[in-house]
């Protein structure tokens, strides 16, 4: 089985999918010969024809709202956005026209829009965000946020096929450091809407998603090691239906729960599931609900600071080890 | 009837292509325009209408000339209208019973109660509703033409903006995108005067709204919004020029808004006389029965004939769901997503 | 003293404002000789000219980009969006321009962007909407929501009087429906980031903000009567910074909470109210953090579904009987 | 020195009003700035350099000669540069040390490490640095120069964009925005053939930048780019006029971007021998010394000088900061605010 990178496995999905069928198209900045700034859509041009992998102008408004009126009329657009931090000034297409078609007039609206995100990678304020949050309370739109190769190409070939609309997050500082054997043949689409137990545990919890997975299982291994912990680790994977059961699951497991994300803390998705468990959990839990996350500022740029603000594996451990003590 | 008295190689020849049946139903879909408009104002005035009304009054001619100068049917050219082009959407074949309903909210309008005057959609028939942020409808009409585009079919689109609408970052980014991939649109500038209570000075440094067109490389016409033949004319050669594969076409339709912004909107900031003369003077509906009867296309009679029959068209279609209900306020839960997760649950009335 | 209404003190405050500082102006759609929307700028243009009460084109991106660079220049600008729903087009200059610039590169950016938001109007989807929590996610922004009329003059007062730039909701169902009798000649500032205790109570906190605060007051009322449930509630005011300290000092006196909020609720700010709650007073609740919300969905037009969707004072009613037999 | 060996009256005229004096300084600048890129490019190499690194080799002219045509000193003009208008911070008195500091995040540098290459300000040298977010510099540069306006400050604003930057909804409104505002703002639109790898034909689908300012209703004018003295009047003409009360004035440069969108850009969609032909026979710095040695304004010695101050300069420059420390950690998290309610904890480290 080759091993291939979370990049290579992305662009495999999205390959897959543009021979699949041929109501999928792509558009965005330079993801023609160019190949996309990551290279995601590297000979994409070449193998499928300028026009299914349209080089747009400077305008993510335009870009969406165009994804959008492909969709109503039956194609599958990709619309791929050169930094995520620039979907905000989709931000008012995607919230309020895409988001809300269906409801409204029951228009069909397929689409997805996908983009490197992420920090650890100094990137500075504009080239480093996590979105999620502002999405993540509109609904109508579904949000993935793949952590390993195998959903990489899973998440977006559900997300292509899926009837709604679907903001697809890729971590760029796991772009080319997670590899994974990946069976060549077999289809491999991820369910959206399903979580990924990605470490079974005891003592207690760590819900997250994205980048923060691995350093979550980084922190596993280490508590394992020094503390002899047992801590589960749950994948999100999606984000927007969450998956409120298997969140569940683990909470009564467990009975600890520690929420990570790379997202800063206030207003970030870990709020919704700390209400959420809650609401639905509460006589389960043996301690209160923690939080490990990005501080709540925008995210800087030297090394030191950007280390500084964003949540790492010893903050994680740390977290923990109170939880598990508490 | 009024035909056969007076045999057709009599009458002067007819305009722009038409036959006097057409030139008749476009007559019908001005005065049912303006008479649904009217018994709008009067069901607003009861309350029954349950939000702002927009009215088009001296905007019926854009509206129903430029709507009629594409290909209806099934599955063939769409439009997008705002909030004046309620005759647009009559002539793509929405029906008045329709848009009362969604006026008044009812459980059996176009969008079950969910949204408001003319904001709803038939692509089959060609009409896509607009949703309230200005602009946002160029990206999404230049997507459905790139679509067109992409499978060689031969239909256009046609998207309206007002001369407000024309600031926004949405109609620049839209319009550019469509001009650079040659999109077959067809883009209707409305300059009617105002923009709420903003005149074209306030709102941008140039004249016309022709001349913004010259920013991205689109060819451009302007006609005169009140002469509905005219209006029917040009946008026809638009339509045809973007289906030949000549890309994006920009018309600017000169009009006036001769109500306020919506009915609340007492319009203190208008000039006086400006109104009166627009009324007067340059009424869509005086100007096209003028020219009518003048050159003896239709007698009068079958004009009176038409009104009637809208007259009694309107009452039936008021009479047939003025008093039906309201939906059900638990209708209001589902069909966000296509592909729900799980039946969603009534949280906080689930105790 | 003269009784006035929510929209009236919300214009004094702003008229006192524009007498007291001659840096002060004012930009927006048809703000000037129409004197906006709802009227809440009606003889402004007329007292202080058109050049400090600026009509502007539909561009809400360059109305706060504006207002962003006159700040940066020592003006004290208040932007009107003429439904809130329209700062959905402004969100990239907002959230990364504006938010950003003090801690980016020191620069100074005091303005006020204010709108009439919130449903139980009839509204329909986009102009009944409640757009705190895309911005509550914005390091940087505060945000201000007044539900009397005090408040609404003596927050807008404090907004601009603010070193940081302030997004001011009012809530246009509080228009002309709230009045209350505000001193003449005394000056009313509210502090941002202090909550208001609008009712005093030992059984349980409803912890809310704008229109929902008089629906729990209602709740509050005939919980009292018809149960003997003393209800305290906590009207947030400022949700960016937000009163911790206000809230679990309720929290601990009532050991059981409420939140209610008129936004949808996935995502909402009830979401990370409750995640500090349970950082910070856990081991002081007696019952599950529970949540009135608004469904999610985009609010509907019809009277039915809008009543249906939003919360009303009988499902406050019905959660704080839950809460208060648990 | 030189010139006392030739007296000035024999001296052909000097150009566009400068001195001998300020054509030489303008030689510094164009110098300093290729050079300091250079500088930055090794440094890149050696990864000192944290983030990307963009050159705007080939376009020094422009950035140079229309920052020079701005009144400069303390709170005069202000500009704000994009990441291809270095030569444009450095004229208006940013140091190389705070861009060198600024592109190693450096503790010391003038954001103390939060944000990368030549975003950074000082509003009182009179520069504004900007977001990456494409556009959103126009209308902040509308409100700045609204301002000078409003002040009555005989004051101007400038502002680049690049030819994609152009396609953004926030160009748009900003640009309208200023145009209805008659700000004192010049704008300059660089076409410089790419928008990281997408030429103009798939950005816009007018041919020149220029025929955008049509529909704003500003004066508009086109530039060659790389002719630093064409640039300089060009620029100094529209700023005068923008003084004067005479509104937006919008300049195109033509000008050329001759390494990739950043250095990690291996230009394969480049034509062979575009890059050789901008190189050898448009270069503005060899054409600017053509021009000073040809009419004699100058002496090669003199430019030879120059060049040895600014490897010089640079060397102290680099020396002087290149092992400074990174800031502390800690240091990531005041100043969000400027009323911060209270210390902000250290949450999840403060267990
Ligand atoms: C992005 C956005 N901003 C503000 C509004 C509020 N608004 C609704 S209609 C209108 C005026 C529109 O003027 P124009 O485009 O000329 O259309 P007209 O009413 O004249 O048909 C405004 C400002 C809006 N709908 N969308
Ligand atoms: C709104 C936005 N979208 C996308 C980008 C990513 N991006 C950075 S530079 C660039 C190309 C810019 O081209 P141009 O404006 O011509 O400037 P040049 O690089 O030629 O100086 C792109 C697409 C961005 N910075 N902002
Ligand atoms: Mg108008
Ligand atoms: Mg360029």
């Amino acid at each position: 089985m080759p091993e291939v990178t979370y990049l290579e496995a992305l662009r495999q999905g999205l390959w897959e999918e543009m021979e699949r069928d041929d109501r999928v198209f792509i558009l965005g900045e330079d993801v023609g010969l160019y190949g996309g700034a990551f290279k995601v859509t590297e000979g994409f041009s070449q193998r499928f024809g300028a026009q299914r992998v349209i080089d747009t102008p400077i305008s993510e408004a335009a870009i969406v709202g165009a994804a959008a009126g492909a969709a109503h009329m039956g194609m599958r657009p990709v619309a791929e956005m050169q930094f995520i931090d620039f979907v905000s000034c989709a931000y008012d297409m995607l919230t309020n026209y895409v988001a809300t078609a269906r409801y409204r007039a029951g228009l069909a609206t397929p689409l997805v829009v996908r983009g490197p995100c992420g920090g650890y990678v100094r990137g500075g304020p504009f080239h480093s965000q996590n979105p999620e949050a502002a999405f993540f309370h509109t609904p109508g739109l579904k949000i993935v946020y793949p952590a390993t190769a195998r959903d990489a190409k899973g998440l977006i070939k559900a997300s292509i096929r899926d009837d709604d609309p679907v903001l697809y997050l890729e971590h760029k500082w796991l772009y080319r450091r997670i590899k994974e054997q990946l069976p060549e043949g077999e289809e491999i689409v991820t369910p959206i809407g399903e979580a990924r137990l990605a470490r079974d545990g005891t003592d207690l919890s760590i819900v997250t998603y994205g980048a923060t997975v691995w350093k979550s299982l980084e922190a596993a291994e280490q508590l394992e090691k020094e503390d002899g912990v047992a801590a589960e680790v749950l994948d999100l994977r999606t984000l927007l239906p969450m998956d409120d059961a298997a969140i569940m699951r683990t909470v009564k497991k467990t009975n600890k729960v520690l929420l990570v994300h790379e997202d800063t803390r206030t207003g970030g998705v870990a709020g919704e599931i700390a209400a959420r468990i809650n609401e639905q959990a509460f006589e389960w839990l043996d301690a209160p609900i923690k939080r490990v996350t990005a501080h709540d500022v925008p995210l800087p740029y030297a090394p030191t600071l950007e280390d500084f603000v964003l949540p790492q594996t010893e903050d994680i451990v740390k977290a923990a080890r109170w939880l598990a003590a508490y | 009837m009024a035909s056969r008295t007076r045999p057709t190689t009599q009458s002067p020849p007819l305009p722009a292509g038409l036959t006097r049946e057409q030139l008749l139903e476009i007559y019908r879909y001005l005065r049912l325009t303006r008479t649904l408009e009217e018994r709008l104002t009067a069901l607003y005035r009861q309350s029954k209408v349950i939000g702002g009304l927009f009215r088009s009054l001296g905007q019926e001619g854009e509206s129903v000339g430029s709507a009629y100068a594409l290909e209806r049917g099934k599955n063939r050219d769409i439009l997008s209208p705002l909030i004046r082009n309620l005759g647009s959407m009559l002539v793509m074949g929405a029906r008045p019973v329709e848009i009362l309903r969604q006026y008044m909210a009812k459980a059996d309008g176009p969008t079950r109660g969910r949204e408001l005057n003319v904001h709803f959609n038939d692509l089959e028939l060609g009409y896509l509703g607009q949703i309230s942020h200005l602009g946002d409808m160029i990206p999404v009409m230049a997507g459905i033409t790139l679509t067109f585009k992409l499978r060689g079919e031969p239909r256009v689109g046609l998207v309206y903006i007002g001369d407000g609408g024309t600031s926004t970052g949405t109609f620049h980014e839209g319009l550019n995108f469509a001009a650079v991939q040659r999109c077959p649109l067809v883009v209707i500038a409305e300059y009617n005067r105002w923009a709420y209570s903003t005149p074209p000075e306030k709102q941008f440094a140039v004249k016309d709204l022709v001349d913004k067109a010259k920013g991205y490389g689109v060819a451009a016409a302007t006609v005169d919004g009140n002469d509905v033949l005219a209006v029917y004319q040009a946008t026809r050669l638009a339509a045809e020029r973007a289906r030949g594969g000549a890309g994006v076409q920009f018309l600017e339709v000169k009009t006036y808004r001769r109500k306020g912004h919506a009915e609340h909107d007492d319009q203190h900031y208008v000039p006086p006389d400006e109104l009166d003369w627009w009324a007067k003077q340059n009424d869509p509906l005086d100007r096209y029965v003028k020219q009518l009867v003048q050159h003896d296309w239709v007698d009068e009679r079958e004009l009176s004939d038409v009104d009637e029959h809208v007259r009694v068209e309107i009452d039936e279609a008021t009479d047939a769901c003025v008093d039906e209900p309201l939906p059900q306020g638990e209708t209001a839960l589902p069909g966000v997503y296509a592909n729900p997760r799980a039946a969603e649950r009534l949280w906080f009335r689930n105790l």
